[in-house]
């Protein structure tokens, strides 16, 4: 047996193929789904995808975070329900208030691509538990809107309790507070993050390297085990 | 407001018309006369005034451009050639590829940032068009004077417009160029490229047969946009009282485009179109005409039915209109429930406009009266053809005189070294970094290998690793000095760059980039190209499948370069041995292949030591070229190379400085035996590349390269962290990068 | 039909590098005296019926869910006359 | 300090995609009756020195020049009291 790992498309979401792939490769049984409808056939786990869902208009996130498969997607989260969002889908988790703080433009206005390091600070997410704590791995960067904003005491409690999941490491890219590149609800169970784990996860494409394949290992243990 | 009919037209013959305003001349207007036996209602005028323009028509150069089809050598793979959006070619396992490049060059001009959005959007709807998915697409830039003021206008906008277009739509960029140079000032030269994929079985064609088959128009709600010309019909012939303004500028909506694309991959998917076209230039003017011709039958629209997002457009505007994420489908009618519902679930508005019928005329009706009624094909393929006089420029002969050989060399080392951090840090070789960090090249996750690889390169099969590379390559120095030859070299470039990444060319698509072919001396320019080009296709077997022609790129009397740019695709069967450009491990050895004679004329390092252009380019060797791609892609398989790098502009040292920087490793070199030091260096002979064997093949890759007849010497090994010429200079690792990498973030950043 | 007007700007403490880019390139155009410039959105609302205090209400409502991530963002509304 | 702002909106003949997102967004959050929805930028300019027709003069050239794009894009100077 083996866990169901939902990915949701929303109209406008590009790196859905790449997180069913990236699922796959990893073991789980990847299932697509759909922002219209409530239903979450029933899978373990949800990734929010990459991308520019409806084409980022308005905010990063604002307009997703309202749609049908987001209610539900809401709801179970809260119960526990693990739930990655990489870089738009980190997005939709701030602007649904899954997740603490917001994400604003780069601090230099451009969008940009390239191959970042990071910091795993919390191993012990249901999203990181294949990572040790304080390891650095390397995963494409592709962003607009990175940076990651929250006021002080927010920063502060994240920081006091471990939720800080990501660090950037040599270059900050974005202007993100205290080089924050992902957090974590206090459950552990909702992580986002900017950078994509999924395009790291083969030895040929993209960075070259497969330090994103932690990602979609840690969930499927947790899962299986559960 | 009085409605311009056929009725009305028949009945009024002496009525004066706009037909100059809207670009067409006195016989072109007398010959639609002739063609419809009346005059030409306005509606009609504005079709065939835009039609008829040189964007669409290909006037002035479709006589040269006939060569193309005329030399095509045999080639297997070619599934559908010129005429059709895009050519497709067969590359295995029963996949088909189409690919195509455009220009975008005037719009981008005057609104960066929109114009090269749009003009990505335009390449990448002509690609689905064909019924593939787009994969990847590409670049080639050319600005003005990298310091000049308004090259900080127009080269952020232009590259947040490609990036915020192409990144939104989740197509990875892996691929281009940007060069500069003051002969593009007040012309950038923005040209667009779209790879995509599909089965050979999914192929569709833009044409419209089949009477009872419903037209389609789905995507975007039709504005006003590019319709600035038109204007004069509405507001000088028929109504005073609307605004006379029309924006000429197209804005793009790259999520309406993403919609439309997985939109219309659904519909091919579940097989339900006979027909598709994508709204480009002249918009549901092209569209329907095209569709119509193409077909076997006649075409019936009704035009008010057409979603507005202006409801003050006239007829002749809406036919006209150029606005963006549009296309036009045939659909038999127990499809078409099925086509709506589709275009339902991706918010994509679509409507019934109109339908095929038995006849042979377009005919277009609003509100029931029949504003236009045409014979198809002399709307979009009977077109005037322009005998366009052209001579050699009398200066031509006194700049191929003017030797670059004779420009004074560097005489020790330290003069060498001061050139080589010169050469590496001009704005035309300097690292691109700040510009193609800018765009998404992951997205997919199907990327092998993108900037600054010398190809781009994506898997297109999961299971079977099956990949397409692309490189795209011009040289305006070079095609000014000698065009036949500079078209060539592009070609050979490209050629020699697809094949560098272990990749066997298949066949190309060129954007042609000239100025006013009202000028003979310009007119010269492009025969000779395209005669070049043509032969050089022939000759390498790659034919070309579609291109692009760009005209009137001047300002005043003055005009770029000319500037032919050649996209070649080639195919790979099994990515994982694809080839990097990269020094990665020390030991490797390093092999020149090719003959370096002493070639200078428009080389980088006349530009850039003395900021002199003449003489006469590289010689080209095609059979040559051909050799070196076999030997470059068997020693890909065979794993007899670890990394492989082009050398053209700039020479062997820039791609050993590229290579060294890419892999974080130096490189000894020894100047060869029979070369001195400068020419080695600097040198851009054509037909060249360098390549890091394993020592643990050295003999086999000599012996394959000796029994081949391809010279090739050692010159090095990777080793430490400086470019260390034995007996001249070293140069550290550390100050290349920052030579190389500071100057563009140091010029816009 | 009436137009209200949503204006949505960075909260006083929230980098705003748009407007700090703006800032510093006034000089270098030869514009001097601007000590200080911020970016944000104005949305334009064309409202069918009244716009009376329910509708204002609505309205405000809608910008504080929607219009503004009040996280980052502080919204002011107006009626235009 | 005196506070001008500077509104730009796209020319009304401009596609606004963003705007239209957010309108056909609305309906699904509950809220009907708004026909249209336009999005613009809005700059708040702090200016040092006396906001007078000379200064405003030099605010609407730099709107012309630099804030505002007058190929796709209108715009309005105000001064906030
Ligand atoms: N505008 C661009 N968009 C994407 N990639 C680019 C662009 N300009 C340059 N590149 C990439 O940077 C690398 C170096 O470019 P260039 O020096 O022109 O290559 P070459 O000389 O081998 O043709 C190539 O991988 C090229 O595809
Ligand atoms: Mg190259």
């Amino acid at each position: 047996m083996t866990a169901r790992i939902g990915v949701v498309t929303f109209p406008g979401t590009l790196d859905d193929q790449d997180a069913l792939r990236a699922a796959r490769l990893a073991g789980a049984e990847p299932v697509s789904l759909w922002h219209r409808d409530k239903d979450l056939k029933q899978v373990d786990a949800v990734v929010l995808a990459g991308g520019f869902s409806y084409g980022d208009y308005l905010r990063a996130g604002a307009i997703s975070r309202f749609s049908p498969v987001m209610e539900t997607i809401i709801e179970q989260a809260k119960a526990g329900m693990p739930v990655l969002g990489i870089c738009n889908g980190f997005q939709i988790l701030t602007e649904a208030h899954l997740l603490p703080g917001a994400m604003l433009r780069n601090n230099h206005l451009h969008f940009i691509c390239r191959d970042q390091k990071l910091r795993v600070e919390n191993a012990e997410t249901a999203w990181t538990s294949d990572y040790s704590a304080g390891q650095e791995i390397e995963v494409p960067l592709k962003n607009m809107d990175g940076r990651y904003v929250a006021d002080e005491r927010t920063l502060d409690e994240l920081e006091a309790e471990g939720r800080v999941a990501f660090r950037y490491l040599d270059v900050n890219p974005n202007g993100s507070l205290r080089d924050i590149a992902g957090i974590t609800n206090a459950a552990g169970n909702v992580v986002g993050l900017m950078p994509h784990p999924e395009h790291a996860v083969e030895p040929l494409i993209g960075t070259g390297k497969t330090d994103g394949l932690g990602f979609f290992t840690s969930i499927l243990k947790k899962l299986v085990n559960a | 407001m009085s409605l311009d009919t056929v009725k009305h037209a028949s009945e009024t013959p002496d009525s004066e018309q706009p037909w100059k305003e809207l670009g067409l001349k006195e016989d072109e207007y007398a010959r639609i006369r002739e063609i419809l036996g009346r005059r030409p209602t306005g509606a009609e005028l504005a079709m065939y005034s835009v039609m008829w323009s040189e964007h669409c028509s290909y006037k002035s150069s479709k006589v040269h451009l006939k060569q193309f089809g005329e030399k095509t050598p045999e080639n297997d793979a070619m599934l559908v050639g010129i005429g059709e959006n895009a050519g497709v070619v067969d590359v295995g396992q029963g996949y088909a590829v189409t690919f195509k490049v455009e220009s975008h060059n005037h719009p981008s001009y005057i609104e960066p940032y929109q114009g090269a959005a749009t003009g990505v959007g335009g390449i990448v709807r002509d690609i689905l068009a064909m019924g593939a998915r787009p994969v990847a697409v590409v670049d080639p830039l050319r600005f003005g004077a990298a310091d000049h003021p308004d090259t900080k206008r127009v080269l952020p906008g232009v590259v947040a417009g490609i990036g915020g277009y192409g990144n939104c739509l989740g197509l990875p960029n892996i691929g281009g160029e940007v060069v500069f140079d003051s002969c593009y000032q007040g012309n950038p030269l923005v040209n667009a490229g779209c790879i995509g994929v599909m089965k050979h079985e999914d192929i569709h064609l833009a044409k419209a047969s089949g009477p009872g088959n419903k037209v389609i128009l789905y995507g975007a709600r039709t504005g006003g946009d590019g319709i600035g010309g038109v204007s004069v019909l509405a507001s000088e012939t028929f109504d005073d009282t609307k605004p006379t303004k029309r924006p000429a500028v197209q804005v793009g909506d790259p999520f309406q485009e993403k919609l439309l694309i997985e939109c219309t991959l659904e519909i091919f998917q579940e097989k339900l179109v006979a027909g598709i076209q994508d709204l480009g230039g002249a918009g549901l003017s092209c569209a329907t005409s095209e569709l119509a011709s193409a077909g076997s039958g006649g075409m019936r629209v009704d035009l008010e039915k057409v979603h507005l997002r202006d409801a003050t457009l006239s007829p002749e505007e809406i036919l006209m209109s150029e606005s963006q994420e549009r296309m036009c489908a045939i659909v038999e009618p127990q499809h078409v429930d099925r086509f709506l519902e589709i275009c339902e679930k991706w918010d994509v508005i679509a409507v019934v406009i109109g339908e095929v019928t038995e006849g042979e005329r377009l005919e277009i009706f609003w509100h029931g009266e029949q504003i236009v009624d045409v014979p198809p094909r002399s709307v979009a393929h009977e077109g005037p053809t322009y005998h366009r006089p052209f001579a050699r420029p009398e200066w031509q002969d006194a700049l191929q005189a003017d030797d670059a050989g004779k420009l004074p060399r560097p005489q020790d080392g330290a003069e060498l070294k001061d050139q080589v951090l010169k050469l590496v840090s001009s704005p035309n070789q300097a690292s691109k970094s700040w510009i193609t960090d800018q765009y998404d090249r992951f997205v997919q996750g199907n990327t092998v290998l993108a900037q600054p690889e010398d190809a781009g390169m994506v898997r297109i099969d999961e299971e079977t690793n099956l990949g397409v590379a692309m490189a795209t390559d011009g040289n305006g120095r070079y095609a000014k000095l000698d065009p036949y030859t500079g078209a060539q070299l592009a070609l050979a470039e490209a050629y020699r760059n697809v094949a560098a990444s272990g990749a066997k060319p298949l066949a190309i698509s060129d954007c042609l980039n000239f100025g006013s072919p009202e000028d003979p001396a310009v007119m010269w320019q492009f025969a000779e190209a395209t005669r070049g080009l043509a032969d050089g296709c022939f000759q390498l077997g790659t034919p070309v499948t579609g291109g692009n022609v760009s005209l009137y790129n001047q300002t005043g009397e003055v005009a770029i370069h000319p500037t032919p740019v050649v996209a070649v695709l080639g195919v790979i069967d099994d990515v994982n041995r694809r080839t990097p450009i990269a020094f990665a491990e020390e030991g490797q050895l390093l092999y020149l292949l090719g003959d370096t004679k002493e070639e200078f004329g428009g080389s980088a390092w006349s530009e850039v030591i003395h900021q002199h252009l003449g003489g006469m380019p590289p010689a080209v060797d095609l059979d040559r070229e051909k050799l070196l791609g076999e030997i470059l892609i068997s020693g890909s398989r065979d794993g007899m190379i670890d990394a492989a790098h082009d050398l053209s502009d700039g020479g062997l040292v820039q791609a050993v400085v590229e290579s060294c920087l890419r892999g974080g490793n130096g490189a000894r070199l020894v100047v060869p035996e029979g070369l001195d030091a400068f020419t080695f260096l600097f040198s851009e002979s054509a037909g060249r590349a360098v390549v890091a064997v394993p020592r643990s093949e050295e003999l086999r890759f000599t012996d394959m390269c000796g029994a081949r007849g391809l010279p090739a010497t050692r010159i090095g090994v990777v080793d430490g962290d400086a470019v260390d010429v034995q007996g001249e200079f070293a140069l550290s690792l550390t100050e290349l990068r920052e030579a190389h990498e500071a100057t563009i973030p140091g010029l816009l950043a | 039909m009436a137009r209200v007007v949503v204006d949505v700007m960075l909260k006083p403490e929230i980098l705003d590098p748009q407007g700090q880019a703006v800032q510093r390139a006034l000089p270098r155009l030869g514009f001097a005296g601007i000590a200080d410039v911020r970016q944000g959105k104005r949305f334009e609302l064309e409202v069918e019926g009244p716009v009376d205090d329910a509708a204002l209400a609505r309205i405000h409502e809608m910008a504080e869910t929607f219009l503004a991530n009040t996280v980052i963002e502080d919204f002011v509304v107006k009626v235009e006359s």
